[in-house]
C-alpha cells in the first residue's frame, strides 16, 4: 500500500516546503522554491499551516498521502515531533530548514542559527545605544523555538553576557547589565492591532524608553507606526528583524537603526535544490556535517539600497 | 438604562484601579490611545449589536474586516485604483456580503451561525487567494486619508489631549445608530421581531426586509471598521488580520445590555462594553509585566463583573419585595 | 340588498396529513356579527389566517365588495380594512403596550416615531377595552388576560371594516368580557363587520347575528339571529344532541387533602390565602383577570416558591419548591398560558402527553416507550385530540387540541390533588363535556380538583364550592346552595365583601 | 434521520469526487488519518451538542483542549506526577469546568454565550500563565498511553488498514450518547427543556440539573478530546492549541442536524458533520494545490450544502401538499 506514485503527468519529482505559518517571510520564501522548481526541473509547492502544530502535522500527513518525492519542514517543535518527521522520512526524502530536528532522521538542515543572528541584533541595540539605554522587546510568539533563541541572542548580545543559547530569561523579568535595562518583552500571537497597541503601551507606561527592538517580520513597522503617531520617530531608537519593505524605508530615512536579516529566498531555493538533487538520486550534495549554513547578515543604512534593490529583483516587483 | 449601569460601574472601577496603579493611564497619550482603539471597536459593534438585536449572530465581522483591510491595499497597490474606486469598491463589497447574509437567512432559513461561520471561514480564504499570503499595506502613500484613523483633532483650551479621528466617527454612527434604533419605526419593528417573530409579522411587518437590513448594517459597520483598522496599522497579513474580531464585538455588545435571545439593547451600551474590554487589556499592559494571562484577567473581571451585576439586580428585587411586605403587614 | 362585503368561496388548505379546509364558503354583511364555531380542529382559525393574509389558501377565491382580490401578506389585508385577533397572543413582551398596539402602524413623520402621540392614541383604544393601565408599561409584566385585552385594543386601533376575533375572550373573566361585548356592539352600529369565533356559546347567543359552523372543514349548517339557541348550535357542531351538559352530582368529600395556611404569594405578599380542599371535592376559583388566582394556584404547585404561610397536602406538610416537589407530593397543575408553560410546541403529541410520568414510568432511568405510546393513545381516545397519528408535532394541532394535550399530559400522572388553571380555554363544548365527565370521575374516585375558571358557566355549573379572588385576596366562599352569577360578581368585584366561611 | 439525510449525502458526493480526483483518497493510510481526525473531533462535537440540545452554546471548549493538553505534560514534566493521578487531575479539571458553567448558567441565570466567552478567554490565559508560554510534549515517554491516540487496531483479512485506537473511543462515546439522548428519560428531558424550559420545569422536571449535566459532558469529553489531541500531536503550545476547535465542533454540530435553537440533533448527524469537515480539508490537500484558499472552500461547500439541503425538503413538501391536494379534489 505504500505506493509512493510521485510522479506527476509530466513525471517531474514533486517536492514540497512546509513552513511554520504564514508570514510575508515565508512568501518570500515561496518565491525561492518556486525559482528553485523551474531551475532544477521539479514540481515545488509551498504549504503554510495556520493552525499551529497540529495544522502541520495534519498537512505532511496529507502530503505523504498524496505522494511527494521529497519534504523540506520547519518543524514548530522539534523536540516533540520526532515521530512524526521520522514517518515523513520514511516515506520521502526529508530535510528541515529555518527549525533542525537533530533527533529525528531528517538528512540535514538548511538554515542559520537563530542564537546568533539575535546576537547579531542586540549588537546592532548597542551600536544604536552607545551610552546605554533601556530596551522593549516585540515579537509575536515566544513559544516557537526560533523565536526564544532569537530572543535569548538579543539580550545576552545586550547584556554582555557569554554565548549561551540553552539560556532563557522569563519574559516579564527586568533584566539589567553594565548600563542597559531590559524592559520586558511583549507578544502579539500576530495580531497587528495588538502589536500596536503594545508598542503604545510600553509608550505610554515607559515614556523614556530609549529603544524597542522587533523581533518578527512585521513587529517593526508597527513600531515605527506608534512611535509617528506618537511623534517619537527618531528620538526612541528602532532595531527590527526581517526585511519588511517599511523597516528598510526606515532605515533609508533614518528611523530604523539597522536590521538582521535572514536569507528566507535563499532557504526556499536550497531547500529545492538539494531535495531535488537527492531526490534524482544524487545523495553526495548533503555535507558531512548535515548543515547547510545561510548566514545572517546586519543591514544598516550604508548597504540597506543595495540590499533591497536585490531582494527585489529576487521578488519580481519594482 | 438600568441594564448598563452595572458595566457602566464597572468601567469606571477599572479606570480608578488603573489610575491608581500607574499614573501613566491618566496621561494624554494613553486615553488618546484607549479612545481611538475603543471607537475601532465600538464601530464593528455597533454592528453586531443590531443583529444581536433581532435575535441572530454574525461571525463573519472578523472575516470581514480582514477582506476589507486587505482588499483595500490591495487594490490600491496591485491594481492602482484610484482611491475613490478602490473605496466604492470596498463599500460596495461589505454592503453585499450583508446582502447576502440577509437573503441567505430570511428567505433560505437557514440559521445565522451557519451562514455566518461559513462566511468566517470563506472570506478569510478568499483574501488570502487574492493576495496570496502577502502583506499589504499603505507604506507611506495616502497619508490624507490615514488621517481618519491615526489624526487627532485638538481641543481648545486643553493641552496634552486631543481626540483621536476615528472617535468621531464612532460619534456619528452612534448617533445615527441610537436614534435608528430607538426613535424610527424601522427600529422599533427590529426590537419587535428580535423578541417575537411572528407577532412582528402578524403585524404586517416585512419582517424579512428588516433582518437583512440589520446583516447589512452589520457588515456595512465590519467593513468601515476594517478600512479604518488598517489605516491605523498600516499593514495588513491575511492570515491574522481581524482574527476573532467578531468575538470582541459580540462581547462588547453582550457586556453592554445585548440578549443574544433577541429584542434587547443599547448603543451606549455597546460602546461602554467595548471600552471595558480596551482598558482591560491597557491595565494589564500599564500594571503588570505578566503580559501573557492578560486573557484569564479580562475573562475573569468579565464574568465577576456579569455576576456581581446580576447579584445586586437580585438583592434589589428582593428588598423591594421585602418593602412591599412590610408594608402590607403594618 | 346590495353584495356582501366580504364572500369566500370554496376555499380550501391542506397542510402536510391534514385537509383543514374542503370548501368553505360565506358570506359577511356590513355592520353584521357574524359567529363562527365548531369543534376543535374544524379549521376557523385556519380560515381566518387567509383572510388575514398569514397564510395562503390552496383554493377557492374571496371577493371583497363584489370584487375578485387576492390577499398577499399582512400588510395586504390590513390595507383592505380587514385585521384579526389571533387565537394565540402574538405581543412583543420586550416592548411597552403603546408600543404593541401600534406596532407596524406608528405615527411618525420620515420614519421617527412620535412617541407623544402613539401613547395619546394608544390610551383611547386601552379605554375603549377597559384596561386601566399607563401604555407605558411593558407588556411583560401584565398577566395573561391584560395581554388579551392589549390585542383587542390593539386590533381596534387597526380601525378595520373587517375585524376577525378568534377567541378573544378565551382567557377574560365575565365581566371583561361583558366591557368587549359593548365594544362590538358599538362597531356593529358604526357598520364595521365582525367575525366572532368562540367556544362561548352563551357569548355567542348573546351577540351573535348570525352563525356559521363548521365541521371538519367544511360548511355545517347557518343559524339566522332567531335560529340561535343552544341546542341547535351544539345539534351541527357535534353531528348529535348533547343532553346535560355540566353532569354535576354532589359528592362526599372525603379527608383533607389540601390545606393551604396563611399563605403569601410573591405577587401579592400583603395578603394570607387561607383555603382547603377534601378528598372528591371540586373547588372552583372565580375572580376578575388580574385577581391573584394564577399566582396562588402556582405558588401552591411550587412554581414561584411561597413567601410565608403553610401547605399540608394529605396530611403531610410541605411548601413545594419547585413543581418536581409538588408532583412528588401528589399535585398536577394545568397551567394557564399553554403556549409558554404548558405545551412543548416542536414535541410530538406523544412525547408531550408522556412528559410528567416519564419519571413514574421509568426502568432504571430509561424510557418506556410501550408505556408511553399506551398512554398517549388513551388520551388522544380519552379527549377525543385530533391528530393523523401521534407522532404529530404539537405546533401543528389546533389551539383546543393542543390544550387537550396538555390536560392529557396531567391526567396521564393521576394526581392526587388536580390544580387546573382554565382547563377549559378554546375547547369546544363536545369536549369540554368530556373534560367535565372526567372531572367528575376523578373526583367520584376521590381526587380533590381545585379549577381556576373565568367562565360564569363553568363555575357555577361544576363547583361543589367556590371562593372569590379579589386584588390578591380570598374575598369570600360560596356554598354550592348561594352560588348565583350576581353573588360571584359581588364578591369578585369587591362591591360587596362577606366574612369567610370556614 | 430524515435531518441528516442532507449532509450524509454531502459526505458521500465529497468522498466520491475526491476519489475520482486522487486515488491516494482511499489508500489505507489516508483512510486512516481521516478516522482519526473525525474520531478527535467527532468527541469534542458530541460533547457541545448536548449542550446545544439544551439550546445553550458552549465556546469554551478550544480553550479546554489547550488546558488539559498542555496541562498534562506539563503536569508530568514539571512535577513529575505519577501518570494516573495526572490524568485524574486532568479529569476532575473537565468536570468542574463543566460544572461551573453550569452552576453560573443556571442559578445566576448569566447568558451561556457569556459565560462560556469568559471561559474561553480564561482558561487558554491560565494555561499560558502557567505554561509560561513553553511548549510541552511527552517526547517519547508514555509511548503506552500515546498508543490511545496513535495506535491502530488491525483487522482480521484486511490488509493495508487498521483502525484508528481514537475511532474506538469515539464509538464508545457516540453509542453511550445515543443511548443517554434518545432512550433515557434524561436525554428526553434535554430535548424537551432545549424546547420550552419553562414548559418542562412545569412538568416536573429538575431543568437547572439537567442544565448543568449538559455543561458537565460537554466540557468532560473536550478534556477527553484535549488529551488525545495532545497524545496523538505530542506537542501542545498554549497559544494555539486548540484555538477555534470550539467553532469547529459547533459547526459540525450544526452541520449534524443540531439547532442552535434547541431541542433539537442527532449523534450519528454530529459524526458524519465532523467527518464532512475532515474530508473536505483532506480533499483540497489531495487536489490541489492552492491551499491557502482551503477555507474558503470548506466555507462554500457547507454553506451550498445546507442551502441545497433546504431547498430539496421544501421541494419535497411542495410535492407531497401537491399529491394531498389532488387526492383531495379527485
Ligand atoms: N401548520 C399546520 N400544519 C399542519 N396542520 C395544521 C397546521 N395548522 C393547522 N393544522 C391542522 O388543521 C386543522 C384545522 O386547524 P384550525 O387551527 O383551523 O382549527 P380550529 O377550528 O381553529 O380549532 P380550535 O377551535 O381548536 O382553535 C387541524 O386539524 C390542525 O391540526
Ligand atoms: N411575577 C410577577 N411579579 C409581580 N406581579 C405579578 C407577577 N405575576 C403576576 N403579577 C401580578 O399579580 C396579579 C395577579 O396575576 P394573576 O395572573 O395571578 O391573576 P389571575 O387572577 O390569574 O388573572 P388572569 O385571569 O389574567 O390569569 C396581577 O395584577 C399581575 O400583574
Ligand atoms: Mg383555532
Ligand atoms: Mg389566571
Amino acid at each position: 500500500d505504500r505506493k509512493n506514485s510521485g510522479q506527476s503527468g509530466s513525471g517531474k519529482k514533486k517536492i514540497a516546503y512546509v513552513t511554520n505559518g504564514v508570514a510575508s517571510f515565508w512568501t518570500i520564501a515561496a518565491a525561492g522554491v518556486k525559482a528553485g522548481g523551474e531551475k532544477f526541473g521539479v514540481d515545488a509547492e509551498t504549504l503554510m499551516p495556520v493552525e499551529g502544530i497540529s495544522d502541520q502535522k495534519r498537512m505532511i500527513e496529507d502530503l505523504l498521502t498524496r505522494g511527494v518525492d521529497g519534504i523540506a519542514v520547519s518543524p514548530i517543535d522539534p523536540a516533540n515531533q520526532t515521530d512524526l518527521l521520522n514517518i515523513a522520512a520514511k516515506r520521502a526524502k526529508l530535510i528541515t530548514h529555518d527549525s533542525d530536528a537533530p533527533e529525528s532522521e531528517r538528512l540535514m538542515y538548511i538554515g542559520m542559527d537563530n542564537y546568533k543572528a539575535g546576537r547579531m541584533c542586540g549588537d546592532l541595540v548597542r551600536e544604536a545605544l552607545p551610552k546605554g539605554g533601556s530596551v522593549m522587546i516585540f515579537i509575536g510568539r515566544l513559544e516557537q523555538d526560533n523565536s526564544k533563541r532569537r530572543r535569548q541572542g538579543v539580550i545576552d548580545a545586550i547584556l554582555g553576557r557569554p554565548e549561551n543559547p540553552a539560556n532563557f530569561d522569563p519574559p516579564g523579568e527586568v533584566l539589567e547589565a553594565n548600563g542597559y535595562k531590559i524592559l520586558g518583552t511583549l507578544t502579539d500571537q500576530f495580531d497587528r492591532a495588538k502589536g500596536k497597541a503594545n508598542a503604545e503601551d510600553t509608550l505610554a507606561k515607559h515614556p523614556d524608553v530609549s529603544c524597542m527592538v522587533g523581533l518578527f517580520g512585521y513587529n517593526p513597522p508597527l513600531l515605527l507606526e506608534a512611535l509617528g503617531q506618537a511623534n517619537k520617530l527618531g528620538q526612541v531608537k528602532v532595531v527590527a528583524f526581517d526585511e519588511d519593505d517599511a523597516t528598510l524605508a526606515g532605515i533609508v530615512k533614518g528611523t530604523v537603526h539597522g536590521t538582521v536579516v535572514q536569507n528566507p529566498y535563499m532557504y526556499g531555493f536550497k531547500s529545492v535544490e538539494i531535495l531535488a538533487e537527492i531526490t534524482k538520486g544524487n545523495a553526495s550534495v548533503i555535507p558531512a556535517t548535515k548543515f547547510i549554513d545561510i548566514p545572517a547578515r546586519q543591514i544598516r543604512q550604508a548597504n540597506v539600497e543595495e540590499f533591497w534593490a536585490d531582494l527585489k529583483s529576487k521578488l519580481g516587483t519594482k | 438604562m438600568k441594564k448598563i449601569f452595572g458595566i457602566t460601574g464597572l468601567l469606571i472601577v477599572v479606570c480608578i484601579i488603573t489610575a491608581l496603579a500607574s499614573e501613566s493611564f491618566l496621561s494624554g497619550y494613553n486615553l488618546e490611545n484607549l479612545v481611538r482603539r475603543t471607537a475601532l471597536f465600538g464601530i464593528i459593534s455597533i454592528g453586531v449589536a443590531f443583529v444581536i438585536v433581532t435575535g441572530g449572530i454574525d461571525l463573519s465581522i472578523g472575516s470581514v474586516v480582514c477582506l476589507v483591510g486587505c482588499g483595500l491595499p490591495w487594490m490600491l497597490k496591485t491594481y492602482h485604483l484610484p482611491l475613490p474606486v478602490a473605496l466604492a469598491v470596498v463599500a460596495a463589497v461589505s454592503v453585499g456580503i450583508g446582502l447576502l447574509h440577509g437573503l441567505i437567512i430570511t428567505k433560505l432559513r437557514i440559521q445565522p451561525f451557519v451562514v455566518t461561520l461559513c462566511g468566517l471561514m470563506m472570506y478569510r480564504g478568499i483574501t488570502r487567494g487574492f493576495t496570496r499570503d502577502q502583506t499589504f499595506g499603505f507604506g507611506s502613500n495616502y497619508d490624507g486619508l490615514r488621517v481618519l484613523s491615526t489624526g487627532n483633532i485638538p481641543l481648545p483650551f486643553i493641552k496634552g489631549f486631543a481626540i483621536p479621528a476615528p472617535w468621531i466617527t464612532l460619534l456619528v454612527v452612534a448617533v445615527l445608530a441610537a436614534i435608528f434604533l430607538n426613535r424610527t419605526i424601522w427600529g422599533r419593528y427590529l426590537f419587535a421581531l428580535g423578541r417575537n417573530e411572528e407577532a412582528a409579522r402578524y403585524s404586517g411587518i416585512n419582517t424579512d426586509r428588516m433582518v437583512i437590513l440589520a446583516y447589512v448594517i452589520s457588515s456595512t459597520l465590519a467593513g468601515l471598521g476594517g478600512v479604518l483598522f488598517v489605516l491605523d496599522v498600516n499593514s495588513a497579513q491575511p492570515v491574522d488580520f481581524g482574527n476573532v474580531y467578531e468575538l470582541y464585538a459580540i462581547a462588547a455588545a453582550v457586556l453592554g445590555g445585548c440578549s443574544l435571545r433577541g429584542g434587547e439593547g443599547s448603543i451606549i451600551g455597546v460602546i461602554v462594553g467595548a471600552a471595558l474590554m480596551q482598558v482591560l487589556r491597557n491595565m494589564i499592559m500599564l500594571t503588570t509585566t505578566r503580559t501573557n494571562i492578560e486573557f484569564a484577567i479580562i475573562g475573569a473581571v468579565i464574568l465577576l463583573g456579569v455576576i456581581a451585576d446580576e447579584l445586586v439586580k437580585r438583592y434589589a428585587v428582593r428588598r423591594r419585595a421585602a418593602k412591599a411586605l412590610a408594608a402590607g403587614q403594618s | 340588498m346590495s353584495a356582501p362585503l366580504l364572500e369566500v368561496r370554496k376555499f380550501t388548505k391542506s397542510f402536510p396529513g391534514v385537509r383543514a379546509l374542503r370548501g368553505v364558503s360565506f358570506t359577511l354583511s356590513r355592520g353584521e356579527v357574524l359567529a363562527v364555531i365548531g369543534e376543535n380542529g374544524a379549521g376557523k382559525s385556519t380560515l381566518m389566517k387567509i383572510l388575514a393574509g398569514v397564510q395562503r389558501q390552496d383554493g377557492g377565491e374571496l371577493f371583497l365588495e363584489g370584487e375578485c382580490i387576492e390577499i398577499r401578506s399582512v400588510h395586504d389585508a390590513l390595507a383592505r380594512g380587514i385585521a384579526l385577533i389571533h387565537q394565540e397572543l402574538n405581543l412583543a413582551d420586550n416592548l411597552d403596550v403603546a408600543a404593541n398596539i401600534f406596532l407596524g402602524r406608528e405615527p411618525h413623520c420620515a420614519g421617527i416615531i412620535d412617541a407623544r402621540r402613539l401613547r395619546r392614541e394608544a390610551r383611547q383604544f386601552l379605554d375603549a377595552v377597559g384596561l386601566d393601565i399607563d401604555p407605558s408599561v411593558l407588556v411583560r409584566t401584565l398577566p395573561i388576560g391584560k395581554q388579551q385585552l392589549v390585542e383587542i385594543a390593539k386590533a381596534l386601533s387597526t380601525n378595520a371594516r373587517v375585524l376577525i376575533m378568534d377567541e378573544p375572550t378565551s382567557s377574560l373573566s365575565s365581566h371583561e368580557a361583558e366591557n368587549l361585548f359593548a365594544v362590538i356592539r358599538d362597531l356593529r352600529k358604526r357598520g364595521v363587520s365582525i367575525v366572532y369565533i368562540s367556544h362561548r356559546l352563551g357569548e355567542v347567543k348573546e351577540l351573535a347575528d348570525r352563525v356559521t359552523v363548521l365541521r371538519d372543514g367544511e360548511n355545517a349548517g347557518e343559524l339566522a339571529h332567531e335560529e340561535i339557541d343552544h341546542a341547535r348550535m351544539v345539534k351541527f357542531m357535534v353531528g348529535r344532541d348533547l343532553s346535560q351538559f355540566y353532569p354535576h352530582q354532589p359528592h362526599t368529600p372525603g379527608a383533607l387533602a389540601l390545606e393551604v395556611r396563611a399563605l403569601r404569594t410573591p405577587a401579592n405578599p400583603q395578603h394570607e390565602v387561607s383555603f382547603s380542599v377534601r378528598a372528591g371535592e371540586i373547588v372552583g376559583i372565580a375572580g376578575l383577570v388580574g385577581a391573584g388566582r394564577t399566582e396562588l394556584v402556582e405558588t401552591i404547585f411550587g412554581v414561584t416558591p411561597a413567601l410565608g404561610g403553610s401547605i399540608r397536602i394529605g396530611g403531610v406538610e410541605m411548601v413545594p419548591q419547585s413543581p418536581l416537589d409538588a408532583i412528588a407530593a401528589g399535585l398536577a397543575l394545568v397551567p394557564e398560558d399553554r403556549k409558554q408553560q404548558g405545551i412543548v410546541l416542536g414535541m410530538s403529541v406523544r412525547e408531550n402527553v408522556s412528559l410528567a410520568s416519564l419519571r413514574r414510568d421509568q426502568r432504571h432511568g430509561f424510557l418506556n416507550r410501550s408505556r408511553e405510546a399506551q398512554l398517549s393513545a388513551q388520551m388522544i381516545a380519552d379527549l377525543r385530540i385530533k391528530t393523523p397519528h401521534d407522532g404529530q408535532a404539537a405546533q401543528f394541532l389546533s389551539g383546543g387540541n393542543q390544550q387537550k394535550v396538555v390536560l392529557g399530559k396531567w391526567l396521564a400522572l393521576e394526581p392526587r390533588v388536580l390544580l387546573l388553571d382554565e382547563p377549559t380555554r378554546g375547547i369546544d363544548v363536545g369536549a369540554k363535556q368530556e373534560i367535565y365527565r372526567l372531572m367528575e370521575e376523578l373526583a367520584g374516585r376521590g381526587v380533590a380538583i381545585v379549577f381556576v375558571s373565568s367562565e360564569m358557566e363553568e363555575i357555577l355549573g361544576m363547583s361543589d364550592r367556590t371562593l372569590v379572588m379579589h386584588e390578591g385576596r380570598i374575598a369570600g366562599e360560596l356554598q354550592r346552595t348561594e352560588l348565583s352569577e350576581e353573588s360571584v360578581l359581588h364578591l369578585a368585584t369587591g362591591t360587596h365583601s362577606r366574612a369567610t366561611l370556614s
